[in-house]
């Protein structure tokens, strides 16, 4: 099969499936036949994937297009679906499959007791949120791409919102849907600007010299785009919908807020790259929030005691980073990092989720003494934690050292990058905290009553596990491939290497393991709480979430009222108006239907000798 | 000479039709007339056929045709289904559709 | 020459027959006078050297249209048929319209000038199976496909509903 | 030559003696079907008038010109007087377009002896015998007879119903032979062979079919529910007398010897046999006698169909076998002589 038919496999083959399970309602109801389509449809999404990937590897092939048109424009067509084939796609389309494979097979285990039709109702959103990110990735323009957006953002909803029975979860799940609603009005908004000024939803270099050419359109259109990438990612303030997202279940959780559809906004930066780079006021924007972000997610995070929450502040963080890293104009940084937090975030969000199965509870002192009852998760785990902390020979290491060095050079180019080079390194310290940490608290140290009972979790589960622990430990050594593969020609990679960069953030990440390890190994929330405390009573009180309230809600009741005030005496007003003209109209014209048949017959005889005479009368005068 | 005569003769044919479908009273008595009408559409069409060495203007008139056969085969039916649930046909009598 | 005198003939029985269908009292005389006035259609047809027509004209609507309406008049008959009069005015109207359309259209057809206008050559049965399977065959399938419609619909409204 | 050459004078030429001869043959069918009626129900038939009573028609027809000719009271007086005219003239006006002789020149069969040799033969048959049911129901109608009324009901419905499978039978010889024309079918058959051999199968399914329609369309047995004496007493002649009742009766003679010629013509290669073709005409009469006896048998050892069993039959059976029997043939046609073009 060439390039094109093994994405097209990769894309079609989910959707197959979650059509087929959304039509044939006994099949998705009876549960288990549901959940084996979908894992079918999934490892077939991930063969085609990795072929796909090798094909792209080992054969210099060029970036391949194949698109239909559609939406028919006078002369043309003013957009195409289709699929675009090159070392990025490719890549993201491995790292998708794998991990959805991956959690799919979680969620076998994880979900099993779950009621039989809950049970296929839930895979069959996998199926489709699967279909929709292949296709956000394999996305050839900027229309097909923010379709896709929308049905990752449907898929999120769904899925967050899967225990909609209880109250929490229903308010999460529309939480998350309109604040990353308003965040994709920018990107609606900047598809009209872009449209109206270039004609193209593309990203190639002609439609960015066309947007360059227009003025003010360039910079507007990639903050549009960024607001976009604001919600999509939880960049600071749109953030606030993540950490209530994992009301979902935790696969869900791994695989939508952790590895893929978050880090669809960062793919967004990368596809769209071209847009943006050309912008200085956008790459700096980049920078300053996504630096922000990753330094107040980092220091909420410490102040969590829920082991997702933690993981879900680390998540707005290490996104921080890699939009941070994009900023500073490497390519190649940021998209490495997205790469390889795709993986042992997954790995921690999954391992957590079996310590979750196993004590059935989310807070951190409800476990503890884990790593002995349950060993494949607690290694799996502590794997996690080290490669997030960026601890040498992980992924996360190679990944976060090359953000900070890009942050380094941009800084050293443009003083206002210092602000995130400064908060990178410092929270790759508090990263290493809070996470060894979590680490510490959940799976060494005393058990809780909670924990006592606990045991390994079956293989289903432990699976993924180790499937996800080897690309999430040895990811990293494969900068190299990558950046072939990706065409970014000059890194220089090497297994081990160190930087002073380097060397202060591994030594704030290895000091921040430490003092994790010190100050719980006996237990005890307390540790440094005491130095985040401000930071912690912030969180709690929710301030974001009130300001956002205060500022969008009301704001938008206020506008509203006007609004229904217009159109309850001005637009219904004129509707009104109209009805009842015609209604009266009406009263009058209906004298003329008498009713009889011949009457109107009559009136088309009528019709007809009057065209009679008047072609008559045309063709004497004329 | 022909082509004008005939054509007349389609046109006082088509004025009777439209004659008759406006005083007929009866269901039937109106499809007849429209019968009339439709006959007058198909001579002109032969009538121009004949002077225009057109295939097509026979071939319309035979689709013409197909389309009365099928336009009576329904309206009969309509008529038999009035006549049932009002017995008449008496189509000024139907004018629910008035008000 | 004969052909002129052919058509004022068939064309004056034609229009005899048809004021006979519009003003006859009897219903299934006028029927019988629209056959009549079909078939000499007919025959005009014959003169107009479209014998394929002709032939077809009397199977479809003598055969078929003809036929129908004898049903028809059968299955509807009553002899209260003459007994709602026309308005005068009613007719009138009526009567002023056709005459308008009548008028209007002679006076088209007779002041346009069909100078050239020269008798073809018979069209053969050939040609025009040819023409309906060729340039026309999407609206010849989509006839077929309308007939079947309306086999089904006028099957559908006279069915008597109770079993 | 150059005078008949005319169609009009041509017409008159071939038609007088074809009119003239087929008047006799029906007035002397009424005979010959007394006979054979007679003989098979062990009787001798008439005897009296004439050597075997051949004479019998001629006096039939001298009885009813002397009786009174009497029309209900309550009679649409001019469909009455007007309905009897029609059947003897549709009958006759079949036989007009029918080839009794040919020739050979060379390979090529030509039809000849036609009164008018239609390029449209098969179109005119079937539009006058679909002409057919008006007179019967006209008579039916206008004679304000309960029965007669029923009769002609009957008559319109079982015309109409009949009329599809007659025109789709008649359509396999069409399809197969790509002629329109009598003429052109009969010279086909002469070089190809005759339809209800060649092609096999839906030719000779077609000929039965078509010869079941023509007797339906005929208001033979088994398919009198127009006339059936015993329910309808004598169908929509009840309440004609005289001549009239004559015309009707000849006509009917005269109708089933026209189906009996066109189904020889369509079918039984019609004037085409051994022997020099001089002999045309005679093999003509001999089939269109050989399939009017059996027409008569049927007629006197059949019981009559029931009215729904009537229509079960044509709608059910007849219609979907003849769509599909001119599919089969519309298929095969590539097949036969001068066919795939």
């Amino acid at each position: 099969m060439n390039a094109v038919q093994l994405a097209l496999v990769a894309v079609l083959l989910p959707v197959a499936v979650a059509l087929f399970l959304l039509v044939a309602a006994p099949v998705r109801r009876a549960g288990w036949p549901a959940a084996a389509l979908s894992l079918a449809g999934a490892i077939g999404s991930l063969i085609a994937s990795v072929w796909l990937l090798w094909r792209q590897t080992v054969l210099p092939e060029q970036a391949l297009l194949e698109e239909v048109r559609w939406l028919p424009e006078a002369g043309s067509s003013a957009a195409t679906i289709g699929v675009l084939v090159d070392g990025v796609s490719a890549s993201m389309l491995v790292v998708v499959a794998l991990v959805a494979t991956c959690v799919q097979v979680f969620s076998v285990g994880y979900m099993a007791h779950e009621p039989k039709r809950d049970f296929g109702r839930y895979f069959t959103w996998h199926s489709l949120f699967l279909f929709s990110m292949q296709g956000l990735v394999l996305a050839p323009n900027l229309l097909q791409l923010f379709v896709c957006w929308e049905l990752v953002g449907l898929c999120s909803y769904l899925l967050i919102g899967f225990y909609w029975q209880k109250g929490s979860a229903g308010k999460a799940a529309v939480k998350a849907f309109w604040v990353t609603k308003l965040a994709d009005t920018g990107l609606l908004l900047g598809l009209i600007v872009q449209y109206a000024a270039t004609g193209s939803f593309g990203w190639g270099p002609e439609t960015v010299s066309t947007l360059q050419a227009a003025g003010a359109a360039l910079p507007a259109v990639g903050l549009l785009y960024f607001l976009a990438v604001m919600g999509k990612s939880a960049q600071f303030p749109l953030h606030v919908w993540l950490p209530d997202a994992m009301e979902g279940p935790t696969p869900v959780s791994a695989l939508l807020h952790a590895a893929t559809m978050v880090a669809a906004g960062v793919y967004l930066i990368v596809r769209a790259y071209p847009i943006f780079a050309a912008s200085e006021a956008v790459m700096t924007a980049f920078g300053v929030v996504g630096g922000f972000t990753a330094v107040f997610a980092a220091c909420v995070a410490v102040v969590q005691t829920d082991i997702k929450k933690v993981l879900a502040y680390s998540t707005c963080s290490q996104l921080g980073y890699m939009v941070a890293a994009l900023g500073t104009g490497s390519f190649m940084a940021g998209y490495l990092h997205l790469t390889t937090h795709a993986f042992f975030k997954a790995l921690l969000f999954l391992a957590a989720g079996s310590a979750i199965h196993a004590v059935h509870s989310n807070e951190l002192k409800d476990m503890g003494g884990l790593a002995r009852r349950m060993p494949v998760t607690g290694a799996a785990f502590v794997i996690g934690c080290l490669a997030l902390a960026g601890v040498p020979l992980l992924s996360g290491f190679y990944s976060k050292d090359m953000v900070l060095e890009s942050l380094l050079h941009a800084a050293q180019e443009h003083p206002v990058f210092w602000f995130p080079l400064v908060t990178c390194t410092v929270s790759a310290g508090i990263t290493a905290y809070y996470m060894g940490k979590a680490a510490v608290l959940a799976f060494f140290g005393r058990a809780s009553s909670h924990a006592e009972h606990a045991h390994e979790s079956g293989p289903s589960m432990a699976l993924p596990l180790i499937v996800l622990a080897l690309p999430a430990v040895g990811a990293g050594w494969m900068t190299g491939v990558m950046a072939n593969l990706w065409g970014v020609p000059d890194v220089h990679f090497a297994v081990v290497h160190f930087t002073p960069i380097g060397i202060v953030a591994t030594t704030l990440a290895l000091g921040g393991l430490a003092v994790a390890w010190i100050k719980h190994a006996q237990g005890g929330l307390g540790g440094l709480d005491a130095a985040f405390a401000p930071l912690g009573a912030l969180a709690r009180s929710g301030i974001v979430d009130r300001a956002w309230d205060t500022a969008w809600r009301r704001g938008v009741l206020v506008a509203s009222a006007g609004l229904a005030w217009f159109d309850r005496y001005v637009v219904d007003g004129l509707m009104n108006f109209t009805g009842v003209g015609f209604l009266e109209a009406g009263t009058v014209v209906r004298r003329m239907q008498t009713g009889r048949a011949s009457d109107y017959l009559w009136a088309i005889s009528l019709g007809i000798l009057l065209l009679a005479v008047y072609s008559q009368a045309r063709m004497w005068v004329g | 000479m022909t082509l004008p005569l005939t054509l007349s003769v389609a046109a006082i044919l088509f004025a009777l039709g439209v004659f008759g479908a406006l005083t007929r009273r009866n269901a039937i008595g109106v499809l007849m007339s429209i019968e009339l009408m439709a006959n007058a559409v198909n001579i002109n069409l032969v009538a121009f056929a004949h002077y225009t060495n057109g295939v097509a203007g026979q071939t319309f008139a035979l689709f013409a045709m197909a389309l009365t056969v099928v336009e009576v085969a329904v309206a009969l039916a309509i008529v038999v289904l009035l006549y049932r649930t009002r017995r008449d046909i008496q189509i000024d009598l139907a004018s629910e559709m008035q008000r | 020459m004969i052909g002129t005198i052919a058509l004022s003939a068939l064309g004056a029985l034609m229009i005899a027959c048809g004021i006979a269908v519009v003003r006859a009292r009897d219903l299934v005389h006028a029927v019988f006078w629209l056959a009549a006035m079909l078939i000499a259609t007919a025959g005009l047809f014959v003169v107009l050297e479209a014998p394929f027509l002709a032939g077809i004209q009397i199977v479809l609507y003598t055969g078929g249209v003809i036929t129908l309406m004898l049903f028809g008049v059968m299955l509807t008959h009553r002899d209260l048929d003459a007994a709602i009069p026309n308005p005068v005015a009613h007719e009138l109207r009526a009567g002023i319209t056709a005459a308008a359309l009548a008028g209007a259209l002679l006076l088209g057809i007779w002041s346009t000038d069909w100078g050239a206008a020269k008798p073809a050559a018979t069209v053969s049965v050939a040609q025009i199976g040819a023409h309906l399977l060729g340039p026309q065959l999407l609206a010849f399938e989509l006839l077929s496909v309308l007939l079947l419609i309306a086999m089904i619909g006028a099957i559908a409204l006279a069915r008597r509903t109770d079993p | 030559m150059t005078l008949l050459s005319n169609p009009w004078i041509h017409g008159l030429v071939v038609g007088t003696p074809v009119l003239l001869v087929f008047l006799a043959a029906s007035a002397l069918a009424s005979w010959w079907e007394r006979k054979f009626a007679g003989r098979m129900q062990n009787r001798l038939g008439p005897t009296i008038v004439g050597p075997f009573g051949i004479l019998q028609p001629f006096a039939d027809a001298l009885k009813m010109m002397q009786k009174e000719d009497i029309v209900p009271r309550a009679a649409d007086r001019a469909l009455f007087n007007l309905a009897p005219v029609f059947p003897l003239a549709l009958a006759l006006a079949v036989l007009a377009v029918v080839p009794f002789g040919g020739s050979w020149a060379g390979d090529e069969w030509s039809s000849a002896l036609v009164v008018a040799d239609l390029d449209i033969g098969v179109i005119w048959v079937l539009a006058v015998s679909g002409l057919m049911v008006f007179p019967t129901w006209m008579a039916g109608w206008a004679s304000s007879n309960k029965y007669t009324l029923l009769a002609g009901m009957r008559s319109v419905a079982q015309g109409v119903s009949y009329e599809i499978p007659l025109v789709l039978a008649a359509m396999v010889p069409v399809v197969a032979t790509g002629e329109l024309s009598l003429s052109g079918i009969v010279a086909w058959q002469a070089e190809h062979g005759w339809l209800v051999f060649w092609p096999p199968g839906p030719g000779l399914f077609a000929f039965v079919i078509f010869f079941m329609a023509s007797l339906a369309e005929a208001n033979r047995i088994p398919f009198d529910i127009p006339e059936a004496e015993s329910e309808l007493v004598a169908g929509v002649l009840v309440e004609y007398t005289g001549l009239k009742f004559g015309l009707f009766m000849l006509a009917e003679y005269t109708h089933t010897i026209a189906a009996s010629v066109i189904a020889s013509v369509l079918f039984l290669g019609g004037a085409h046999g051994p022997m020099p073709e001089i002999f045309g005409p005679m093999w003509l009469v001999l089939k269109a006698s050989t399939l009017f006896v059996i027409i008569y048998w049927i007629r006197w050892s059949w019981y009559r169909f029931r009215s729904d069993q009537l229509m079960d039959l044509c709608w059910r059976y007849l219609v979907p076998i003849t769509l599909v029997l001119v599919m089969i043939t519309a298929i095969m046609r590539g097949f036969l002589p001068g066919g795939a073009s």
